[in-house]
């Protein structure tokens, strides 16, 4: 030891007092990567009480307009989020939230004897998240096994599923679900502490997401199989596994938001979910998670989620007229885009 | 030990492996003994990475069988029995580059704390004190993509040694290393020698081998040529197995008619400086002359280099055969007479996905044809003519550049260096993992066109590639401190680039 | 439940009517856009908004929230997911707010009133204006709009009922366009190439397939007056003014007229009735309408008048206005 | 033998005679990963010929049912692949395809006066081209200069456009342009030898796709900047240039698509082109454009956009139940493409 310290002593200088202070600043750039979304959100929140000032900054107004309506946008992010962390593209999670909860009612409530239908109500929640489950084993078969692009495997998956749904419940609304089964009236209404469910949810989704993504094996195997999976192969990680389970986890998770969605409209609407998978890739990227896979964090893409939220509600605030409101909308997102850019330092990808 | 000499500690029998049309593995026979340094030689493109992709477990052989102290090797599929077995330092960069050092360090198998969660500090202290013991001068918590070459390559090794594994793989560690870096490589092998851990080393610098290997595997056109203990294995046999004909190497530039002081220059740097990298310097090559620039990583010769080519921003002034040439623009450059070579081939060296041809003529893509046409012919013939010039070894001008071995690789970024026969070329290591005939041709293909009146500003800490040199120039810390002609001391230099030389100048 | 804790806004006298519209890309909402706000000064009433769902009912939740705190005390909505808006419904009755749906009948959820010209009967229409017109034989095409859009589907279900009933000797080949023109003309152009023989076409929205079913009938010069054997009989739907040049001019037959302009007019009415306390009466309107009861609210039932050559300069039809 | 006649004795100066076999079959390698697609084609042909013996093989049919409605998807494809060859995205595209034909048109017979509106009718081709032209320069400008992700800032581009022709048009149609607008009317109705000018466009344009990129500098500068941009910089290749104008282009020639879509329809629907960028993507990836930059042939991606159209244009042949159509053609799709990977052996990405 002494010896190769010897050795090492010449230009040993520069390293150990720099080290700390090099460390510090780098937590410091990269926690301050995360909420490069802050200013524009502080700057949304800011015009939003110079609307409403009444009632703009209220917890109620807060929770019960703008955040209940981003908790099913979350958890997709969440779900999206793993798997481009992985390094891949999921697409047909935006379908699975049509139908699974849509195939899960169905047996219970719809029309038919299939499958030995109808099924007791308590089924609804885990039929939803197996079917959610299982679309993601599909996909991970043709992506890890027939090495098929996950874009274009999960593209076609999602016009399948599509399809499959008018297919069974007939392009048909399946609706007043509220009255009939329990569990979605429930996830619908039941509040803890005056905060709906649909949120709390999101909340320990979250809180569990970033722990394992930060402080357990899978969570780091994820970004290194993202970020070079022949290193993580010889590091003697399992790529196939990892990508493979990380599409399920996904299917369920989406599978969830789409129960969550269903419970918040007391209905599945044929096209459930229909062009969501836009705003999730934008609340995902905008929060910073990287389309190459290996980068992002969950707190960056949860801050572009309320983003987006936010910026939806206060333009409905300011009364923007109708046609101009999607044109500011894509400005907006675009200004906060740069600024994002400018506070971080950082490029994108 | 619980080996005893007898049963080979690893033994690969008749490995066979194609690549499409390319045969990389014919007949890869290797026995390796428990406790020896086994060293595996042979040219580019002998086959010796794909031997370690088998023995490794990362590449499916399509004959062939490896065995691990006489019982079969595990199912590919299970990574942790091979990690057991063998661990490895890849000739191909194998770090995450937007995981941390630390992380690279300890990639599945991270320390952990409390619920069975993994701690970072822990990590960065195990980290930390992984490095120290190295003393590797790099921040644990710095992304691996931040690293240099050289960092890069200690930081596998490190990782890699720091497995427990009893066998170690070393593909062309040292490629990458300086003098004191490898002197200290050499101390850790040595130890864990001692604790009877096995290595496999492999590496083009032949004085290498013998100096920490007991037995040495050569390799030929794919397939095994000899193996035997390095005391019966002088030099020139070792050369002769490895190139398959008697006659020896050439001592490169040892010929070279010295450059009459009042040569024009064809390279002029006036008070260049690299901001924060490296103060203003001053410093012509004339024609005819090939000028040496040593010295540490940390001594911001390559940054120079960089800045030169148009890669950086740069300060002051730069004249090519008299012509100011513009700052921060690599077309400039380029226009101006420049040739470059890159030090990390991986990293801005070449496109892994198109052909060895275009590779080769990027540099002259304006000249394929008439109108920024570029006529596939005239490329592939611009191709094959670089692939003998410079003795590629590869299926023809149209594999793709990252299907070809390390070396080869290398001299493809040689040629692209060449293409626009420029007037003065800037090689930054250009004989990284490149074989001892293959190191013969590329310096001799640099001493030949100096010859011819062109300048080269050779950026190197090889001896070997210095000693082509006419003027050597030492940097340390940003500043030029010493400046040799033909016949320097290798002592003395060695002394100068490690900075101790330094205040006597 | 829902309601806990939102700005509790008492019904009853006069106050804001918040308007939200369903879409802003289709001619015919833009048309009922146009009418909004010169409507609401006839009726005389305020407009909160308008505001713009996109075709996306969970816009329409927030849209509405966002309305009832700019102090709406009534809202005039056209949910095109008649299925998901039952549990807004709800609370908004909580909240005393009373909501006049246009266009659609939503499945669940108490609404005031209902004011639509029923989309079943367009189905029904169009079908016995093209099974007269063919005498009862030969092949129609029929573009459908979304399958998951509620007014799409009951004008599908609406023909198809129509047409095995009333008229077995006619083959429908269904087309479903997702509302898009292009998909119309190469389904179309399919099946004028395979069933050359093809005699009418429906096409369930006037704004989107129109100019696309022209170009391909004049580039296969089928743009024939009727007594040309080869005619193609067309129905269209919404009555937009192109609709109405068009049959003019003879290219197309007829279309079923939707009322934009009664939409906004009487939905606002109604709104201010609301508003006022009165609850609607069952029975005939001043406005040539009936009222009838549903089991959550009442429905005041438009009439959508059949626009052929005959009666296409009519000033009432609202194509003719402006 | 046959190993050292592979490998070849390194000291001897290569181009012996062995070599040449060996790059043969590369290219043949080559060529097939091209036409993997050919398979799944002639299975569709056979399929519709068994539906429709009598005119499915017609050119008359193939070209009047089947390839005139690809005309429009195929220079999107074609615009889109440039991009994506230089490693970037564009998803803007999609409403480019609106906005630049409606802003032309608008200019020429909209109810407005604004910048001396009426214009001459001949304006409607530059303008519109130069439209698309002004986006690609914008989104090069937030990638290129400001570093902002492509994917983010063409989705944002991409509501703020649709927005923008909302709030221009008002949502309505601008409808009956074939007799307004004499540009228009050739673009949908002349025929060159009894084939539509949209289908002579699409050809030359791709004739000329595949001689720029195949064999002039700037196209192969796309595939070195989308293989490893910091060798192609050190190589002195203007990666920026390079970037920017791929997206110019691009703009370019997805606002020629809207046009000759705007020409088929007779008009200018206020969401022309919706969901189209969908259909784009999966066509340029069937095709074997890799989402990574770098990778890809336009007679590949050209072979995607044929197939896509087959796939249509023979379920409504087999008369698919409406409800269903949608599932079968994700389903065909998955099933093109496992055929696709099996006979090309080549791992897609
Ligand atoms: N992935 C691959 N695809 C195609 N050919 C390959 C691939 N990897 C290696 N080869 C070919 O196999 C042969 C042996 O390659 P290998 O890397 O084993 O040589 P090497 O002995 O390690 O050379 P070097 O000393 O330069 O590293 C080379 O001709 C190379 O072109
Ligand atoms: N055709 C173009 N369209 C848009 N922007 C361009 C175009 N050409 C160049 N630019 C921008 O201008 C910048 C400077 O151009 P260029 O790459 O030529 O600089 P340079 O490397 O100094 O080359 P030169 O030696 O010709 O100046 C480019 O980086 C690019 O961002
Ligand atoms: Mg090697
Ligand atoms: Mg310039």
């Amino acid at each position: 030891m002494s010896e190769t310290l010897a050795v090492g002593a010449p230009e040993a200088p520069p390293q150990p007092p720099k080290r700390s202070p090099r460390a510090v600043t780098r937590l410091r750039l990269a926690r301050l990567r995360d909420l490069a979304l802050i200013p524009p959100i502080i700057a949304l929140l800011i015009y939003g009480y110079t609307l409403k000032p009444d009632i703009f900054l209220t917890k109620s107004y807060l929770v019960d307009t703008v955040l209940k309506y981003q908790t099913e946008l979350a958890l997709l992010v969440l779900a999206e989020a793993l798997v481009l962390i992985v390094g891949k593209f999921d697409l047909s999670l935006e379908s699975i939230v049509g139908i699974a909860p849509a195939v899960a009612v169905f047996l219970v409530v719809g029309q038919t004897t299939a499958l030995g239908a109808p099924w007791p109500t308590w089924t609804v929640l885990p039929v939803t998240l197996l079917f959610g489950a299982l679309i993601g084993v599909f996909n991970g078969l043709l992506v890890v096994r027939f090495k098929l692009s996950a874009f274009i495997v999960t593209l076609a998956m999602l016009i399948a599923l599509r399809g499959l749904q008018l297919a069974i419940v007939g392009g048909a609304t399946i609706s007043n679900l509220a009255n009939r089964v329990p569990t979605i009236d429930n996830l619908g209404s039941l509040r803890i502490l005056t905060v709906p469910l649909s949120i709390w949810i999101v909340v320990v989704a979250f809180a569990v997401g970033v722990v394992v993504l930060g402080y357990t094996r899978f969570g780091r195997s994820l970004y290194a199989v993202g970020g070079n999976a022949d290193a993580a192969r010889a590091a003697g990680i399992r790529v196939e596994r990892v990508v493979w389970t990380a599409f399920i986890v996904a299917g369920a998770l989406a599978a969830l938001a789409g129960l969550m969605l269903s419970a918040r409209l007391g209905s599945v609407a044929a096209n459930q979910g229909n062009g969501m998978i836009f705003t999730v890739f934008a609340a995902a990227v905008i929060g910073g998670i990287s389309l190459d896979g290996g980068k992002g964090s969950l707190v960056g893409a949860l801050c572009g989620v309320v983003l987006l939220g936010l910026i939806q509600n206060v333009l409905t605030l300011a009364q923007v007229k109708p046609d101009q409101i999607q044109a500011v909308n894509g400005l907006v997102i675009l200004v906060a885009l740069v600024l994002a850019r400018l506070t971080s330092g950082k490029a994108q990808d | 030990m619980a080996e005893d000499g007898s049963t080979p500690l690893v033994e690969a029998v008749g490995i066979a492996k194609r690549f499409g049309p390319t045969v990389a593995l014919a007949d890869g026979n290797l026995t390796v003994l428990p406790g020896e340094t086994h060293a595996l030689v042979g040219r580019n493109g002998a086959g010796k990475s794909t031997l370690v992709g088998v023995l490794t477990g990362l590449l499916r052989a399509d004959a062939g069988e490896v065995r691990f102290g006489g019982r079969p090797a595990p199912p590919l599929g299970d990574r942790v029995a091979w990690r057991r077995h063998v661990a490895c330092v890849y000739q191909k960069p194998s770090v995450v580059g937007d995981l941390s050092v630390a992380e690279n360090l300890f990639l599945d198998r991270q320390p952990r704390g409390r619920w069975g969660l993994l701690s970072p500090p822990r990590l960065r202290r195990a980290a930390t004190e992984l490095l120290d013991s190295w003393s590797v001068p790099v921040d644990p918590d710095v992304p691996a993509k931040e690293l240099t070459v050289e960092q890069r390559q200690l930081v596998e090794i490190a990782g890699a040694l720091s497995h427990g594994a009893r066998f170690v793989i070393l593909d062309e560690p040292t490629a990458q290393l300086e003098a004191r870096a490898i002197a200290r490589l050499f101390d850790r092998l040595a130890d864990l020698k001692k604790q009877g851990v096995t290595f496999l080393f492999i590496s083009h610098h032949l004085p290498e081998i013998y100096q920490i290997c007991q037995r040495v595997t050569v390799f030929r056109d794919a397939r095994h040529i000899v193996t035997a203990p390095v005391a019966e294995m002088d030099h020139a046999r070792l050369v002769e197995a490895m190139i398959g004909e008697a006659r020896g190497l050439v001592q490169v530039g040892h010929d070279r008619p010295s450059v009459p002081p009042d040569t024009a220059p064809v390279l002029t740097l006036e008070a260049v400086g690299v901001p924060a990298v490296a103060e203003p310097v001053d410093l012509t090559v004339r024609r005819g002359e090939i000028v040496g620039v040593a010295g540490s990583v940390a001594s911001g010769k390559r940054e120079l280099a960089e800045a030169v080519v148009g890669l950086r921003p740069r300060t002051g002034r730069i004249l090519v055969g008299g012509r100011p040439v513009r700052a921060a623009s690599v077309p400039a450059a380029l226009r101006g007479g420049i040739g470059y070579l890159p030090a990390d081939r991986n990293s801005d060296g070449f496109v892994p996905g198109l052909s060895v041809a275009e590779n080769a003529t990027m540099t002259v893509a304006d000249r394929l044809g008439p109108f920024g046409v570029v006529l596939p012919g005239r490329r592939d013939a611009r191709g094959r003519r670089a692939i003998a010039d410079l003795d590629v070894h590869t299926a023809g001008p149209r594999q793709p550049v990252g299907e070809l071995s390390g070396g080869n690789a290398q001299k493809v970024v040689m040629a692209r260096a060449l293409a626009r026969d420029p007037q003065v070329l800037v090689l930054v290591q250009p004989t990284v993992g490149v074989d001892v005939r293959s190191k013969e041709s590329l310096l001799g293909v640099v001493d030949e066109e100096t010859r011819r009146g062109r300048g080269a500003l050779l950026v190197s800490d090889e001896i070997d590639d210095l000693r082509v040199c006419d003027r050597v120039l030492v940097m340390v810390a940003g500043r030029i401190v010493a400046e040799h002609t033909r016949g320097w001391d290798e002592a003395v230099l060695v002394a100068e680039i490690e900075g101790i030389g330094e205040k006597d100048v | 439940k829902d309601s806990a804790d939102a700005p509790a806004t008492g019904g009853g006298g006069t106050g804001a009517v918040g308007v939200d519209l369903p879409r802003a890309d289709s001619d015919f909402w833009n048309a009922y856009a146009g009418y909004v706000t010169p409507k609401a000064a006839e009726v005389g009433v305020q407009v909160a908004g308008p505001t713009n769902s996109q075709n996306d009912v969970q816009k329409l939740i927030s849209n509405v929230d966002s309305l009832v705190t700019q102090g709406a005390k009534a809202i005039l909505m056209a949910p095109q997911d008649t299925g998901a808006i039952g549990p807004k419904l709800d609370e908004l009755a909580q909240k005393k707010i009373p909501v006049v749906s246009v266009d659609t009948r939503p499945d669940s959820g108490n609404v005031y009133m209902v004011v639509r010209a029923d989309n079943r009967a367009y189905g029904t229409r169009a079908c016995e204006f093209l099974g007269e017109k063919l005498g009862g034989k030969g092949k129609v095409v029929e573009f459908q709009g979304a399958l998951s859009s509620i007014n799409g589907r009951d004008r599908s279900e609406a023909f198809k009922e129509c047409m095995t009933q009333k008229f077995p000797g006619i083959t429908v080949f269904e087309e479903p366009t997702e509302w898009e023109g292009s998909k119309a003309q190469a389904a179309l152009e399919t099946r004028l190439s395979t069933d050359p023989d093809i005699k009418g076409v429906y096409m369930q929205a006037g704004g989107v397939f129109l100019d696309p079913t022209l170009q391909v009938l004049k580039q296969r010069n089928r743009l024939v007056p009727p007594t040309d054997p080869k005619h193609i009989f067309i129905v269209s739907n919404d009555g937009i003014p192109q609709e109405l040049d068009a049959i003019r001019k003879g290219e197309i037959d007829a279309t079923v007229s939707q009322p934009a302009d009664a939409y906004a007019q009487y939905g606002l009415y109604w709104a201010k009735q609301a508003m006022a306390g009165v609850t609607p009466k069952e029975g005939p309107t001043d406005h040539g309408s009936t009222v009838v009861k549903l089991p959550n609210g009442y429905e005041d039932q438009l009439p959508a008048p059949l626009v052929t050559k005959e009666n296409v300069d009519d000033p009432a039809l609202w194509g003719n206005k402006k």
